[in-house]
């Protein structure tokens, strides 16, 4: 992980605030997988140009994190911490807090309290903050918001989300070849378009490279449980799985997989010590890369309200380090894979039912699997 | 249609999932036996199960983690007996607190570990008979195949048994929970037992997080035990307080918990030319739900305790009288 | 004192809050004697016996034990120096068996690890091994030997208990042996009985006599406390009275009389005779046709039982406990579901009817154990006070509850029927009251109500003597108000005292009937033991219970 | 030689010590708290004024701690009640589950002005938790299953079933996210004008007010507190305590309904799947707290609540992870319950040969 960071703070550093403006540039790049057509859903309003003027060009930006969960050391949290230290440390005239363990309905008051306590900036980073950032980005108009991975904006609020589905595409080419039994299991936590879109892209990536590989899916009905997890690896594993994907925050799928000497592949923070021979990658967030051009933008009063959902192009998602047994010619073919993605040679979802589909329905309306995937998604 | 495989699976499953409720659950019944509610199992598997790990990472060696797990569980539950026993305190209200405590700390504690792993336990088959006791088919593997704290769960169940109907102390521990005035005339020293009885329940909910952090999972990972700690002083009950049906609560939870992870790649279904399928099938579609099954372990609990209360002659000899009730010679 | 003293002690003194229950007491046990320790309740005998025991630590005094300074400080120093006691609520664990029950605290261990195995050599020499010793006593348990024991026992004093029961099936008379035959299996040297009569008929308190008489005649020394005077001159060789938490005497119980022994202990002349005016009894507040219920084991208590009380009639029922007398009682006030017959009270049919439909009925009741069934020890006197009558319109109109009403209520009470040492009625637990102004109090509630028909069960059971007197009063008067009262009771005397007509119950049936004036005592005793000779003594004297306080 | 504890029952508190104590156990606990915040570099008095005087002193800290205390006291009482006549509803998180997804139902899809939709609401909230809890009460009132597991069993159900739905029959239309759509303006409790407090409060007060009156001064009331003392005496005086363990559990699961409703129609105004706020059980602490009186239940739930608030803030304004916050939590809770034994025994240490460590207090039986 470090070398990648160290190229991506070393590109951030040349790029200066350009990045940034490509960033929030945003859907309109080559690498967007959708059509593009607006991801304007539930009435929010997207208007790129508007800025918020906040601390003019030079000032100090005071920027607030805000946390679900605690932060580990793995997981969807800890990405997030990771890049707040990064562009910590990278920009002097950057200060940063931030709160772990805060409840959607405990939200309001401490985003409350960063803004009396002098914050100009409040990154939220779970769903759930979705609503009480929207309903107050109104009332605290001096104030920027951004929410990660929801649909709302307001004209002093934007959102962003990373395109983690191109990452599990990679893995899942690597996954493709490197399965002997053709067979894939994937450990889920909740049947949320987030988590299918994900595990579709897996699987479509794994079937471009291999067309007789075939997946299951085991649902924990938990973000964290790791007892849960390692069970449903067992189940996937003498069910004839020889890779595993994950989305649980935990290294127990990792850890379990390379027991039963399977593959072992998951997402958000790199895993590699916990997989030993048997790890494989890990679809990982590099958020300093939005993170960076967004608060450069701010310092230079030049940010606007924005919707930003970028991929591998952008670097905000990306893979992390190979696992220590994976074939050379494997890690060839997934770079040429990645090549082609960013090129926009190759899609995600071409030949799939999804294929053409908008980002707003990829973002928010995907609840079936692609073909190769047993079963059907839990209906409700 | 669900082969041997399925059920080797299954079996499996279920027995790894049983230990750690064995494990905490005998605890726990020892702890009530003598009078003393412990709701503090939960934070107690939690500091047992973070400080084996941090052990292990740093000396390698998981049988002095597994110890450290143990005085750790049984360090927490000297805190809870010192209030309970010694202060009077309100039993529950200490039990609830000590969990929040536990969370907090191995949060706190456990932040810098929680991506780590260790060679914990490794599976491993008895001595001389075990290679033939692992042919026998389905259960062969899952009982047999296991890690020394799985063993050693089971034969708890035995010992636990042994040590409260056929030994002198387990006959004073079971006294002091029954009438802690009776005992004390009897020569008992209540305050004793009481502190043995909680503290050997701290040191086996210890046991049970070393045992997910050191042989199920080997790793660390905040909040890892996910409610099983609750799940053992609901089994309690269920077992009505006494260890043989511990055994029997802990595997019906983790047949049912393993059901709904084995049971998801299964489609039942009905085709479309079936009678009724357009009605069964969407009631088959909810009964097999994830979420809806995951339900199950809860329900099944439930179902077979109501079966044998409603069944049971002497339901009211089941609880330690003296259960949550605090003891001072005063109350004479 | 003298010389031959086994325990003497010296000058004890206790004080509670408030109380000097023991003030410098003195007193010492012969070897072999059957020592009483005669007081009224209050008087601070139980609080005496403690301190020997260990419960209670005194403030002041010595325990001295064959010549030397004891010190007792938990009761596992006093069975460690020889002392033994029958508490009068027994010391008893209903789920374990009796033998279990008995060797609680001693650690017997298995056979293997015994002391006194019979085989030597290596095997021996490990199994007496110091540390292997202790380690079988604490995680060990051996039953075989000490069941045997505890069988040869009760085989001596006659004792016809299955060691292998638990004891929650045995009855008050079984579980008291039980509770000797603690004592007895640690070789005691001194066995402290508190009121060990006070649950048994009088041909078991016979039967307890004859084994304490052949204890002493071993060598073993008794202290027995009680306030029964006939018990102290049938059975004691010496006895010291207690007043006041002060010591009056001890004396040789064949040189004093039963009156000299009742001015000791009540410190004036007691005269306690009822004036019982002939009463016709009226129309029937109460039948029962044949009746039929079980027990909480399941097991048939009433097999057909017909019973009729008038109005203004005290019915007397007689019988050892355990034959269907709470079964009866609680079926007649509808807390026992009925498995056959019929109840009809003041001509309505109540069979089957929930307890409010009784209450409703004018049915008023007095259980046997006031604490577990008569109140909630841990409410205000006030709110026990209103336990009856709490739907009453004068307490409140609608869903309210008028707590000042309940009050001034609870104080009536207090005041009418002496229950003392209330302070304030809304403040004061329950539970804080002495047995028998506890007793008076739960009386108060029920008559108070001017019921048709009152069930009262043991009223008068580890109750003090004053207050004795004022509780049968309150039931004669009560009767010659026209309440029928069904009286149910194990001392006999109360029965022949009390009752208008009186009735034996044996094995959920009755046996015998008979007015107390044409009552034969010794026939009463036999039937009540199913009409057996049992050797069964009167052990009633002829002058009756009069003299009793 | 040795060090003897000497315990002396008191036999009256002396008034300085009914409050002082707990005072104190709380001081006690801040002082050992304030060595793990001095050991990671923060300064304990400036924490702890953040934490107490921030939180009461301005009207940010009153406004939140009310919006947080709101749902404690109803799940305070939902414990309280049931606790009266000596059950223990240890799953009012469950009925708090049940209760917000039946009134947001009622919210979303009731088209009613503000005035009766919130009611109404309310109403469905309170009949579904209290319908939720009704088998634990039937189970207990019946056949005597322990409440406490049957209880603690449903709010496992319960949470999977909320997440159900709220991702099938009432996920929010048009996009697939686990949550339901937002309550229309006439679904969402309003603040109170002029004060700004959450208007909560105010149905939480009547609730804590209803329940005082009814605990203390009517015959039901009565019937609780004395089968919660003797059931067996209480069935003997002809009370039912069938009917009592049913109304008792059945209203505290309204009272959870409550609390569910509250948070969802006050606070998060839709519900989603992963909405498990652990009301339900703080309640336990806090009813046993204030099990002398509904009345204490509302003051216990409220300095719960200023330990939340005020705990959050530690971490938003002095960046305390929040781990230490919830430690710091639950040592004052474990503080706090040692206070009852200073109040109840005086302790003395003595350095001779004890004469016996021994209680007094109680009058022995027979004692005049």
């Amino acid at each position: 992980m470090s070398k990648q960071i160290l190229t991506r703070r070393d590109a951030l550093k040349a790029a200066g605030g350009t990045a940034g403006i490509l960033g929030l540039a945003g859907c309109s790049g080559g690498s967007s997988e959708g059509s593009s057509d607006s991801t304007e859903t539930s009435g929010s309003t997207e208007t790129a140009g508007s800025t918020a003027t906040t601390s003019s060009s030079g000032e100090e930006v005071n920027a607030a994190f805000i946390y679900q969960a605690e932060v580990g050391d793995v997981g969807w949290d800890r990405a997030h911490e990771d890049a707040r230290q990064i562009v910590t440390e990278e920009y002097d005239w950057l200060n940063t807090e931030f709160s772990e363990a805060v409840a959607p309905g405990d939200v309001q008051r401490v985003i409350e309290q960063y803004i009396s306590s002098g914050m100009d900036v409040i990154f939220g980073t779970t769903f759930g903050y979705m609503d009480p950032m929207a309903n107050m980005a109104p009332d605290y108009p001096d104030t920027i918001f951004e929410h990660c991975s929801g649909f709302r904006t307001e004209e002093n609020m934007g959102r962003y989300y990373g395109r983690l589905y191109q990452a599990r595409y990679l893995c899942g080419v690597a996954a493709g070849l490197l399965t002997e039994s053709n067979q894939l299991g994937y450990v889920a936590a909740f049947p949320i378009p987030e988590l299918i879109r994900q595990i579709n892209a897996f699987v479509e990536g794994a079937r471009s490279v291999n067309p007789d590989v075939t997946a299951e899916i085991r649902w924990t009905n938990a973000w964290v449980d790791p007892p849960a997890v390692t069970q449903a690896v067992n189940a996937l594993t003498s069910n004839g799985a020889d890779v595993i994907n994950n989305h649980q925050t935990t290294t127990a799928a990792t850890q379990t997989a390379a027991e039963n000497e399977a593959w072992a592949f998951t997402y958000t923070t790199s895993m590699a010590e916990a997989g030993g021979d048997y790890y494989g990658n890990s679809a990982v967030f590099n958020w300093e890369e939005f993170y960076g051009p967004t608060l450069e933008a701010i310092h230079e009063g030049a940010w606007g309200s924005d919707a930003y959902w970028d991929g591998l192009d952008a670097g905000v998602v990306g893979l992390g380090d190979w696992g220590p047994q994976i074939p050379d010619d494997v890690i060839s073919e997934v770079e040429t894979v990645q090549e082609e993605l960013v090129s926009g040679d190759r899609t995600v979802w071409q030949d799939t039912q999804f294929e053409g589909e908008s980002d707003s329905f990829l973002f928010s309306e995907m609840q079936s699997y692609v073909e190769g995937i047993n079963g059907e998604v839990p209906s409700s | 249609m669900p082969g041997a495989g399925f059920f080797a699976g299954l079996a499996n499953a279920t027995v790894n999932a049983s230990t750690v409720l064995i494990l905490a659950g005998l605890g726990e019944l020892i702890s009530e036996r003598a009078g003393v509610l412990n709701l503090g199992v939960e934070g107690m598997m939690l500091v047992g199960a973070l400080t084996g790990f941090i052990t292990t990472v740093i000396t390698g060696n998981y049988w002095l983690g597994l110890g450290v797990a143990i005085l750790a569980g049984g360090a927490m539950s000297l805190i809870h007996a010192f209030l309970c026993i010694s202060l009077n305190s309100d039993q529950a209200v200490s039990g609830i607190m000590l969990t929040l405590l536990g969370t907090g700390l191995t949060t706190f504690f456990g932040n810098s570990y929680s991506g780590n792993s260790v060679s914990g336990f490794p599976e491993r088959t008895l001595p001389i008979v075990g290679d033939l006791l692992v042919e026998i088919p389905i259960l062969g593997p899952a009982l047999f195949q296991s890690t020394v704290t799985d063993y050693a769960a089971l034969l708890l169940v035995p010992v636990v048994w042994l040590f409260l109907y056929r030994t002198n102390i387990g006959l004073e521990l079971i006294s002091v929970g029954e009438d802690p005035e009776t005992a004390d005339t009897m020569g008992v020293d209540v305050f004793k037992m009481r502190y043995l009885a909680v503290i050997i329940g701290g040191a086996l909910a210890g046991a049970a997080g070393a045992h997910l952090s050191l042989a199920f999972n080997q790793i660390w990972s905040a909040s890892m035990t996910a409610g099983r700690g609750w799940i053992a002083v609901a089994l309690v009950i269920f077992a009505r307080w006494r260890p043989e049906r511990i055994l029997l609560g802990a595997y019906l939870f983790g047949l049912f918990n393993a059901l709904q992870l084995y049971s998801q790649a299964l489609d039942f279904s009905l085709g479309a030319g079936t009678p009724l399928a357009g009605v069964l099938n969407p009631v088959i579609d909810f009964v097999m739900n994830p979420t809806i099954m995951s339900t199950y372990p809860y329900l099944a609990t439930l179902l077979v305790l109501v079966i044998t209360v409603i069944r049971a002659e002497n339901r009211e000899l089941a609880q330690p009288s003296a259960l949550v009730q605090s003891y001072s010679r005063e109350t004479d | 004192m003298s010389e031959d003293a086994f325990v003497r002690l010296a000058d004890i003194t206790k004080t509670f809050p408030g109380v000097v229950a023991n003030d410098e007491i003195s007193m010492s046990i012969r070897k072999g004697e059957i020592h009483g320790l005669l007081g009224e309740n209050g008087a601070g005998k139980s609080t005496l016996m403690k301190i020997l025991y260990g419960l209670y630590s005194s403030d002041g005094g010595d325990v001295w034990i064959d010549g030397e300074r004891a010190a007792i400080e938990s009761p596992q120093d006093a069975i460690d120096a020889g002392i033994g006691m029958v508490h009068q609520h027994f010391k008893l664990i209903p789920r374990l068996s009796v033998a279990k029950n008995v060797v609680l605290g001693m650690r017997e261990p298995a056979s293997a690890f015994r002391a006194d195995g019979d085989d030597d050599g290596f095997v021996s020499s490990l199994t007496t091994n110091r540390l292997v010793q202790g380690l079988a006593a604490r995680f060990t348990l051996g039953l075989d030997v000490p069941e045997a024991r505890i069988q040869s026992l009760a085989d001596d004093y006659g004792f016809d208990i299955d060691v292998t029961a638990p004891v929650w099936q045995l009855d008050v008379g079984e579980r008291q042996r039980v509770e000797i035959l603690k004592a007895l299996y640690r070789d005691v040297d001194l066995l402290i009985l508190d009121e060990p009569t006070a649950v048994l008929t009088p041909t078991e308190a016979e039967r307890l006599f004859e084994t304490l008489r052949k204890l002493s005649d071993q060598g073993l020394s008794i202290i027995i406390i009680t306030h029964k005077l006939k018990e102290v001159k049938s059975i004691t060789d010496r006895v010291t009275v207690l007043r006041d938490g002060s010591r009056i005497d001890t004396v040789e119980t064949a040189d004093v009389s039963r009156a000299d022994l009742a001015r000791m202990m009540v410190g004036r002349d007691v005269l306690f005779q009822i004036d019982k005016d002939e009463v016709t009894a009226g129309e029937p507040v109460l039948k029962a046709l044949d009746l039929r219920t079980d027990d909480d084991r399941g097991i048939e208590a009433l097999s057909g039982v017909d019973l009729t009380v008038h109005a203004g009639e005290i019915v007397g029922i007689a019988g050892v406990s355990g034959n269907g007398q709470i079964e009866l009682a609680e079926s007649l006030v509808g807390i026992r579901p009925v498995t056959d017959g019929t109840i009809r009270i003041d001509g309505g049919d109540l069979t089957g009817a929930p307890p409010r439909a009784f209450i409703e009925h004018g049915v008023s009741f007095v259980p046997e154990d006031r604490h577990k069934h008569g109140c909630a020890e841990s409410l205000s006197v006030m709110h026990n006070a209103i336990l009856k009558g709490y739907t009453d319109e004068a307490f409140g109109d609608g869903l309210r509850l008028d707590y000042d009403a309940s009050a001034d209520y609870a104080e009536t009470l207090v005041e009418n029927f002496d229950v003392r040492g209330v302070s304030d009625v809304a403040k004061m637990q329950a539970g804080e009251l002495s047995g028998g102004n506890l007793q008076k109090l739960i009386l108060a509630r029920e008559m108070d109500r001017d019921p048709k028909l009152l069930v009262a069960n043991q009223p008068t059971r580890g109750v003090d003597v004053g207050a004795i007197e004022y509780i049968r009063e309150g039931l004669i008067e009560q009767r010659d108000q026209g309440t029928g009262i069904l009286l149910l009771s194990e001392n006999l005397d109360e029965i022949f005292d009390l009752s208008d007509r009186i009735l034996v119950m044996y094995e959920g049936e009755f046996v015998y009937e008979v007015t107390p004036e044409a009552a034969d005592r010794r026939r009463i005793g036999l039937e009540m033991n199913g009409g057996e000779a049992g050797g069964a003594e009167p052990q009633v004297a002829v002058d009756g219970g009069r003299s009793e306080s | 030689m040795q060090v003897d504890v000497d315990l002396e029952a008191r036999t009256e508190v002396p008034r300085w010590m009914a409050y002082g104590t707990p005072v104190f156990t709380v001081l006690a606990a801040l002082s050992v708290s304030a060595v793990a915040l001095a050991a990671l570099d923060v300064d304990p008095i400036a924490a702890y004024e953040i934490m107490f005087v921030q939180t009461l002193t301005t009207e940010f800290g009153l406004t939140e701690t009310i919006a947080k205390g709101v749902p404690l006291i109803f799940t305070g009482l939902a414990v309280y009640l049931p606790l009266k006549a000596q059950l223990w509803n240890i799953g009012a998180e469950g009925q708090l589950f049940i209760g917000a997804v039946a009134g947001t139902w009622i919210g979303l899809n009731v088209s009613l002005p503000i005035f009766a939709l919130l009611p109404l609401m309310f109403v469905g909230a309170g009949v579904a938790g209290a319908l939720w809890v009704a088998i634990p009460a039937w189970l207990r009132a019946k056949w005597g299953i322990n409440e406490i597991i049957t209880t603690l069993l449903f709010t496992f159900v319960a949470a999977d079933l909320k997440n159900y739905v709220v991702r099938g029959p009432m996920q929010a239309p048009g996009a697939n996210f686990p949550q339901t759509a937002q309550l229309p303006a006439a679904g969402q409790l309003p603040v109170i004008p002029g004060i700004g407090f959450p208007s909560g409060i105010v149905i939480a007060v009547v609730f804590v007010a209803l329940t005082y009156l009814l605990v203390n001064h009517t015959r039901l009331g009565y019937e609780i507190t004395f089968i919660g003392a003797n059931d067996r005496a209480a069935e003997q005086a002809g009370m039912s305590t069938y009917r009592i363990y049913l109304f008792v559990l059945m209203v505290g699961g309204a009272f959870a309904g409550f609390a569910g409703i509250s948070e969802i129609s006050g606070v998060q105004t839709r519900l989603r799947a992963f909405f498990a706020p652990g009301y339900g059980f703080t309640a336990i602490p806090i009813a046993l707290l204030g099990r002398n009186g509904a009345f204490r239940v509302l003051l216990a739930a409220l300095f719960f609540a200023v330990i939340f608030v005020g705990g959050s803030s530690l971490q938003t304004l002095l960046s305390v992870p929040a781990a230490i916050v919830d430690i710091i939590q639950a040592l004052i809770i474990l503080f706090l319950i040692t206070a009852e034994f200073f109040k109840r025994y005086r302790v003395s240490l003595s350095l001779e040969r004890d004469p016996g460590a021994e209680p007094r207090g109680k009058r022995p039986e027979g004692e005049i």
